[in-house]
């Protein structure tokens, strides 16, 4: 279809700094440390329920932050990253998946309902693409309002077959609603690759059909997905409507903490592996930004502590009082 | 007092709130430039403009999710649904979406939402535009579910929907949109979850809501000339459901039936015969009969269809059985 | 998107005859004289509930009929005019629009549910959209059947906002399903214009989403859609995949009876009359295969007396026996 | 007899027919290539192939509408959801195409086809994850709802739901899939619409299905040991409602208890009690109380989550409640 525009070049951003790639760096590590410590927890019984790892594709989460730090974000049940690189403490997210009574949704919610108000962080949720409509609203109120803001809503290409996800495409592009929809392709729906999910495997196109603004690229490179989410995000912050994003990138997990991911072919996931955010901006601030072994070792000893740290306050958190238990039903009414 | 037609109430309420609360804002199907699929927005897109009466593409499921997040950003949608019937594909977002956040949420985000629209059958219109949904979100705790008889309650209760900071599924009906009924010139609210005692008496407690008020109404007629003084009590909300005033009810009556339109099956009668059994199984002189629609999907003929629906004399049938015990 | 393919550019159906023709325009004029019979009988309350007529539309339906005679069709509420193309008597029609236990549906379905086995129309529904799905399952048991038919499902253009659409485009172009999905732009939902219910007007657009092969043309000339809807069955039938067809079309009345169709802009209405498909294929009758006043006032006679003797046949019809209200619930259990 | 697992004995139910009848196929996300998400298909991509063992895409609503297409064409699909939750995105297909299409047609399209899958709540799933959708279908005259506790009524059960001509929602627990049971060697079928007596008492008629089976027979023990003599009724088809099996043991013990998983609120409990409140009226020594989730929305928590769901101790003082009477 004839896309009437497409996202400029070069986005808004500046170009990044050591100290700023050095973050993402670590934010990238955070997520994953963390989530090897519930990957431990899981296999001990203190995270229960569905646990579904972010790990391989950090770089997309903390690469779409930077540029919409004030933003609201929105994602599926495979939410650690999304929330830790929207500001979520890694202690209030762990407590969250021990179900203790300090967790960010005070142990109602656990790991595929992340929420944190404070943070702009709307929430994991569990029924596929049935989040991507409430992205549309989120835009709505920020039109109205004119906030200046954008709605971020991460999904899979899983959701991208779903009629929620095609309607919310629809009311997005017609209203030209402030939306980044985030399309994490990493090939899988549990354990069904994408070419056996859909005839059409580049997901960008779903845009097409409805005259949305799209573009597909490899998310591997967090400063890729830093700079094409800040033009996605410029555009939509501009009020030229809705962009789609397809982000390809890969899980080095199985789907969740219960998948042994047999179904990839031989020799996939260590190809895969050589993409590996963490190493591709590792050797960058080495090559490029001139840091050594003694920083990474530093950065690696500050975030274990916190990832640590965050093991021992979900631990040590009390469960919720039972007496709570119907407060969480209905909202106040007001006098 | 005004005489105004329920679908004028409606108009007030959600006008009247609109006027107050920028954050509101109505969105559906035709709501807008067509003035409703059944008029009850007629004028408000020329009063509020096109940011805050919406009309909308086919995209039920879509729009009720929009709305959603609105809410969830402290807007206070007010989601119109042509019918009922096609709320059902949007049945996920009511049901896990805005019925759960604010559980899931650990109690962060609240979702001031209306969903508002016909429910039940009008006539003649077939199976799949015949569907009364009541039981099938009453069933969900995080959702209030309401309904109205009167152009009085049509109005207090919206308003108080609309307050509500709880998503609030509002049912009318498309057959008492143009019926009138007195409604005060000064400001009101009615609570949800209160009942409405809608004529005292004391042989017999009937329980409804929704227009079949009109039906056991008229059926009301013939059994006090039959010389059986029926209490009748409106429901109104359905969730939370006011037991108190029905236990109440049958304390002093010692009798009940419930009349609703929709399928019996675990419908929201089921629901009240169970917790008046468990209260007043002492007081209760006879069974607690349910008058309902025929078990089968609504049929088109006119003949077929009538059978199908609680009528008047299948009202005094039940309340005659009822008696003679 | 990369269209693999597109549909040839001619059928394989003969060139059009003055017999077939003529049937063709006669098959539209029954359509018209029905309705107008029927859109009678519901201002005279004989018809209740919702009664949408075709009118205007007629050459979509009579069109397409020509290549798909022994194939499965499936439509929306306003499908009068696909159920007499399909060969389903006016008659039986009539008598279930008068609600009589001759119906075709025997009474139970009205106007929004006509069904006729016998003919393979499976089906008037009335949600929209909901039926989009229904026929990729007919299309399913094709394919596995080898029956080298194809399902044809009509609805319009507000159906292409519903997730429903959606995901049986997705799951037909997976599948290579024998499906000609034929949307009926007629440019309104009941009172709102397509541009005001998407962004993308060329509805055609919305296969490019998932890969489909797709074509729009206007549908007022009933050799146009014969020819068109023929390529397109042939290349389902070909087991090359589902195809998208956006008919351009419009409807003569408002959405249902009930409607006065107010939103028009003015002359809109009178403009679009002048390409009405009964003046456009009497003209061609007259031009290039010599029919004369005689000939039409002939065919007008025969359809005006078939059309009366379906209102006689329903209206003098008996209505359902009331013994029989709980016979169509389940379907008797086989011993 | 053999003693093999649930999952085994759905499997069995469905190869033994796909064997038999050409015209059916399993169709669902990961049902083929993954072996299904429980493993219940696991070897069946092999034995019939991908023309009859169908992964999907996450389109829900789209093939449960492709399966009733296909079933009103005469296959006979079973459709798998992963979860019964996920089934709500595809309700509408559900209750208004396969619950209508056989009315709506006057009779001429029947549409035989199974909806399958895990229902309820697995454990610390949080609340978008363990509904209970059973009065959500059992609603809806056109559907079947049929569920099962053991491997052998699993078995029996699946095997009637796939030759039965109409839609049949039928439900399964994530929980039970790996508990083993006898299965005879030879063919059997169990008839749609019967309960089962799993265990024979005199004092008291425990009424429930699916796997609360379990917790109500570890209720029982207690019970008995304190002397109380209950009967067990499974009833295995929520729709058709077996109801006089229910009420021949009501009659005989005059006291009843109903106990199953998902929200209280017009679920199929408030059924039951409704039916047997008016059948048995004379015969009832005690309210019919019902045992069922609180009704919350599900929490994560573990501690939280126990509270809200039936329990041996909560079952064990309803019926000491319905025994003081
Ligand atoms: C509507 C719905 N159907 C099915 C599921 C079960 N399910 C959970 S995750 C998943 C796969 C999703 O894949 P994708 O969207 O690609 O996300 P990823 O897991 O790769 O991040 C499925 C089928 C669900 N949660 N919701
Ligand atoms: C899911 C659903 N939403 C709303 C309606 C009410 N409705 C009936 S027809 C219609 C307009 C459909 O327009 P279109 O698809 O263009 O078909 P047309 O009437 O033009 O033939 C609407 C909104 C419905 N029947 N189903
Ligand atoms: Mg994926
Ligand atoms: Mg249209």
């Amino acid at each position: 279809m004839s896309q009437s525009e497409s996202l400029p070049a070069k986005s808004s951003l500046p170009e990044i700094s050591a100290t700023e790639l050095t973050a993402l760096y670590r934010g990238m590590l955070l997520i994953r440390r963390v989530e090897e410590l519930a990957a431990k927890a899981y296999t001990q019984r203190k995270i229960l329920g569905f646990c579904h790892l972010y790990i391989g594709q950090e770089s997309v989460a903390v690469g779409a932050a930077v540029s919409t730090k004030d933003d609201y974000w929105m994602a599926a049940y495979r939410e650690h990253g999304h929330a830790m690189a929207k500001g979520v403490s890694p202690k209030a997210m762990m407590a969250e998946l021990f179900g203790r009574a300090t967790g960010c949704s005070k142990g109602q919610g656990g790991s595929m309902h992340i929420f944190d108000k404070a943070h702009k962080f709307m929430g994991g949720y569990g029924i596929v693409g049935g989040h991507v409509p409430l992205a549309t609203g989120v835009a709505w109120a920020i039109k109205q309002r004119k906030e200046g803001r954008v709605a971020v809503v991460f999904f899979g290409d899983g959701a991208t077959h779903q009629g929620a996800f095609f309607e919310a495409l629809c009311l997005a592009q017609l209203y030209k609603l402030p939306v980044v929809f985030i399309c994490e392709n990493n090939f899988y729906a549990m354990g069904t690759p994408l070419h056996r999910q859909s005839a059409v495997t580049s997901l960008k196109f779903r845009a097409d059909g409805v005259g949305m603004v799209s573009e597909q690229f490899e998310g591997f490179d967090v400063e890729v997905v830093r700079e094409r989410v800040a033009a996605a995000s410029d555009f939509a912050r501009a009020g030229k409507g809705p962009v789609l994003l397809e982000i390809v990138t890969y899980r080095h997990r199985g789907h969740s903490m219960s998948d042994p991911a047999k179904y990839r072919p031989d020799g996939e996931l260590d190809e895969k592996k050589k993409s590996d955010p963490l190493a591709i901006t590792k050797a960058r601030l080495t090559d490029d930004f001139g840091l050594v072994d003694a920083d990474f070792e530093a950065i690696t000893d500050d975030v274990e502590a916190e990832a640590q740290a965050a093991w021992t306050f979900a631990h040590d958190s009390p469960i919720p009082d039972p007496a709570t238990l119907y407060d969480f039903t209905y909202a106040p009414t007001e006098a | 007092m005004a005489m105004i037609q329920i679908r004028e109430a409606l108009r007030q309420a959600m006008q009247e709130e609109m006027r107050r609360d920028e954050s509101i804002f109505l969105m559906g199907e035709e709501v807008a430039h067509y003035n409703g699929a059944y008029k009850v927005s007629q004028g408000m897109l020329e009063e509020f403009g096109e940011d805050r009466v919406v009309d909308t593409p086919i995209s039920e499921n879509g729009f009720a999710g929009l709305g959603i997040g609105a809410a969830m950003v402290g807007m206070r949608p007010i989601i119109e649904f042509m019918t009922w019937n096609f709320s059902l594909v949007a049945y996920d977002q009511i049901v896990n979406s805005a019925a759960k956040i604010y559980q899931m949420s650990g109690g962060q985000y609240s979702v001031p939402i209306v969903f508002r629209g016909p429910n039940g059958p009008a006539e003649n219109l077939g199976s799949q535009h015949s569907t009364s949904v009541e039981s099938l979100f009453a069933h969900f705790p995080g959702l209030k579910v309401v309904t109205f008889a009167t152009a009085y309650d049509a109005k207090g209760l919206l308003k108080a929907a609309i307050r509500d900071p709880n998503p609030v599924v509002f049912l009318e009906s498309e057959m008492t949109y143009g019926i009138k009924g007195e409604v005060p010139d000064e400001e009101y609210i009615i609570e949800l979850g209160k009942a409405d005692i809608k004529r005292s008496g004391t042989d017999v407690t009937l329980i409804t809501w929704g227009k079949q008020l009109f039906t056991v109404q008229k059926a009301a007629e013939s059994l006090m000339a039959q010389g059986i003084d029926v209490e009748i009590v409106d429901l109104r909300s359905l969730r939370p459901l006011d037991h108190e005033t029905v236990f109440n009810s049958v304390v002093k009556t010692g009798r009940a039936v419930v009349i609703h339109e929709g399928f019996i099956f675990a419908g929201v009668g089921a629901e009240l015969v169970s917790r008046i059994q468990e209260a007043c199984f002492d007081v209760l002189q006879a069974p607690v009969l349910r008058v309902t629609n025929r078990d089968v999907p609504q049929p088109y003929a006119t003949n077929l269809e009538k059978l199908v629906y609680p009528s008047e004399d299948r009202i005094i049938a039940a309340v005659q059985q009822v008696m003679e015990r």
